[in-house]
């Protein structure tokens, strides 16, 4: 098998440059590439067109690298739980792209397969429809839209293997495999890296052909936003 | 007149066996609580799983398991995991028997505004759009009037819209309303203790509202 | 969770009519719905489109409904392996579609996601071409190809539950879990049927919600088309 | 002039490091017997492998793991499995590095023709299509005449296509040719005691042949 094991997030991330478009797994706080982050920040690497589902909290996950001015623009479907994100929005620092969220995970799958556009009715006679070409299949409309195109893609699953298989934990998968197949670059952090062999091939998320880099990362912060719990009784 | 407990507890009736529904945040949330006994139902959420459990017990949250709203939670036994492009696959493809979600504006054509409101901080319609384009059976659970005394159920929304003529059915505080298929609102139930004149009242929108309309039974 | 478990193959198919489009999971004669196939035969339904990669041998597989004379038309990529179907085929009692491999996949996927219409480089330029819509993007042209609407569809998993929740065993997924998605009805066939809880929810392959029915399969006899061996050493 | 194994050896030489393959029936398939020690290659099937392994041991074999020749093979320490959908994906999204595939007929603009002949009966173009529309580096295998004589290098495809424009490298028994982007094959080398004139001779399409074009080395 083909090794793609580098040695942390410093290497893996070392040629994002500035103004690249990069994809970033997770929702919310749940399944987010921690040490990518962490190390685009330290980086400081700036101009990024980022797309997430979401953007983080002030102090974690893309609210990061929000604080220190990285990101040009963001394509998301949800970015509320970020007052520094609203300061930069309402300044005119920040570009903001909002999306329907089936319509941002359709346009990863259409890269990773290949498919330049897909057609979804989300967002039909709103304001997302504007300037795009609907089209009417069975009677219902439909808009067309296009495929993703990013430099890189950074994800974060459970486990892999030095050959990039991944697997993801519970709803952490999200939209970490379909961002995995739509990168021109992807980077996988895991949290156990294991040698090929180890995973059943069943049960892997994400083939390795998807996967440039993996790394196993350290220090999993798994940040929880909406802690809610039932009482014993 | 309900509160929000009401509102859920009204549209759990809604809810056959055998059913998989999504649940909005805030009111449609609520309405897991009120799942009838002997009623299978399998809850969807967005994120990636199929067969969404209670919230867990102090001392067992997971983070890698939330639901949309991003709520710490459990699985049930047949629950399922997958990504975020065939969870709106099997939304788009109505998998999903009944969608359940809250709205500022709903109209008497059928249309629904919920995700942005001009002039204030837009969070994103995160995977509303979807929903109301793609679901069957679609029932919205709102205040029938703003705190202003306004009536959020109007001949034509006024904010930015969700979704276009994808609304059949509409819970309120004060009463169940039909949107007919040819346009306009049908009183079905008035709320405990709520005239018809005050629905019509708190009605924007084109109403047919039978005098004889029959108050809910909650219970 | 819901309850889908039937008694067996009849009763699973018990409502498929003359003339109901089918699709059928497998490749080759692996992962074939095996119970279902002799059900169908059992009944003696006729007049039957078959959406199906290949269409089984002489003996075993699709191949015993062409015997019985049900099928119509045959939609797949690859029909080598019968004479009984060339025979068909060649006196006119056979029609037969033959369509890409990944188009054929392709076009099931985009049923189970909602999608009316997906866009495929291949077969521009061939006859595959003919009729259709071609559409350049990005300097590439593509054929629009439209989702498959199948009344049932048919697949065998290794392991499933009650709440319809399936698992397939190495390349015996193949097309089943693409089909599984695309059907208007569920069929699913499954050597191991268990009680929910059973199976880990980071495993499952297609979820329950595409499942209508699924029981536990019998006599799986798992012919093998090319039985390719290496010496011991 | 080169048997089977000889295409196959010679094919084998232009497999780099790190490279995804997908192998075709016939002469492909036999490439996997010569990838170079210390070449790491992953072979996928189309069926939905990734990190095809050997034919398995006598009485090891498992009806529910071939390859897309319907052959029983065995997986290796790092594979893969994953859905038609998805192998056809990842084929179509140009993730794999090298496709290696035999021809009835190849143009000398890259058309090729492997699937169907016209009066006899048509097996289907499985994967193919596919394949040589969506591969950024196709190899094709083939004899260089057929049993008549006739070349099955042509100006012009006579048999239907499979794919327009899309091969760049042909292997025969006689040579390896490239295919100009501009048209026309171009001699890259010869196989063992087969002379350049031999080739043109053999070659109905354009050819463009130096006359010092190198014998191929094949060990």
């Amino acid at each position: 098998m083909i090794n793609k094991v580098v040695a942390g997030a410093d290497e893996a991330i070392s040629d994002i440059k500035n103004g690249s478009t990069l994809m970033l797994g997770g929702f919310g706080l749940c399944g987010i590439p921690e040490n990518c982050i962490a190390a685009l920040v330290r980086k400081g690497v700036k101009e990024l067109t980022c797309i997430s589902n979401n953007a983080g909290v002030d102090d974690f996950g893309i609210g990061l690298m929000l604080q220190q001015h990285q990101v040009k623009k963001m394509i998301s479907s949800y970015v509320g739980e970020n007052a520094e994100f609203e300061r930069q929005l309402l300044s005119g620092e920040l570009e903001v792209e909002l999306i329907p969220q089936g319509t941002l995970a359709t346009r990863c799958m259409a890269a990773g397969y290949g498919m330049p556009a897909i057609f979804t009715p989300a967002g039909v006679g709103t304001e997302v429809a504007e300037g795009k070409e609907t089209r009417n299949f069975n009677g219902k409309d439909y808009l067309m839209e296009y495929a993703f195109d990013a430099d890189f893609a950074l994800v974060k699953a459970w486990k892999g293997d030095t050959a990039g298989n991944l697997i993801f934990r519970s709803t952490s998968r999200n939209f970490n495999p379909v961002m995995a197949m739509a990168g021109k670059i992807t980077i996988a952090e895991v949290e156990e890296l294991v040698e090929p062999g180890v995973l059943d091939p069943d049960h892997i998320h994400t083939p390795g052909v998807y996967v440039h880099r993996i790394f196993q990362g350290a220090n999993y912060e798994k940040r929880i936003e909406q802690r809610t719990v039932r009482p014993r009784n | 007149m309900l509160d929000k407990n009401g509102i859920a507890k009204r549209i759990a009736k809604e809810i056959k066996d055998g059913y998989y529904v999504n649940l909005g945040i805030g009111i449609p949330t609520l309405v897991a609580n009120f799942i009838p006994q002997g009623i299978n139902v399998v809850l969807q959420s967005e994120n990636g799983l199929l067969g969404m459990g209670p919230f867990p017990f102090e001392g067992e949250e997971d983070a890698d398991l939330i639901n949309a709203g991003k709520q710490t939670i459990t699985t049930l036994p047949g629950s399922s995991i997958f990504d975020s492009a065939m969870s709106f696959g099997m939304i788009r493809s109505q998998k999903i028997d009944l969608t359940i979600l809250g709205a500022m504006e709903v109209s008497e054509n059928g249309d629904i505004a919920n995700w942005k409101i001009p002039g204030k901080m837009v969070k994103g319609m995160g995977g509303a759009m979807d929903l109301v384009a793609s679901a069957k059976n679609i029932i919205v659970a709102m205040q029938h009037v703003n705190k202003a005394g306004e009536s959020k159920l109007l001949p034509k929304c006024s904010l930015p819209l969700t979704g276009v003529n994808c609304i059949r059915k509409v819970v309120t505080e004060l009463a169940v309303l039909d949107i007919l298929p040819e346009g306009g609102f049908r009183l079905v139930e008035r709320a405990p203790g709520v005239s018809v004149d005050y629905i019509k009242q708190a009605t924007a929108g084109k109403l047919f509202a039978d005098e004889n309309a029959p108050e809910m039974i909650l219970n």
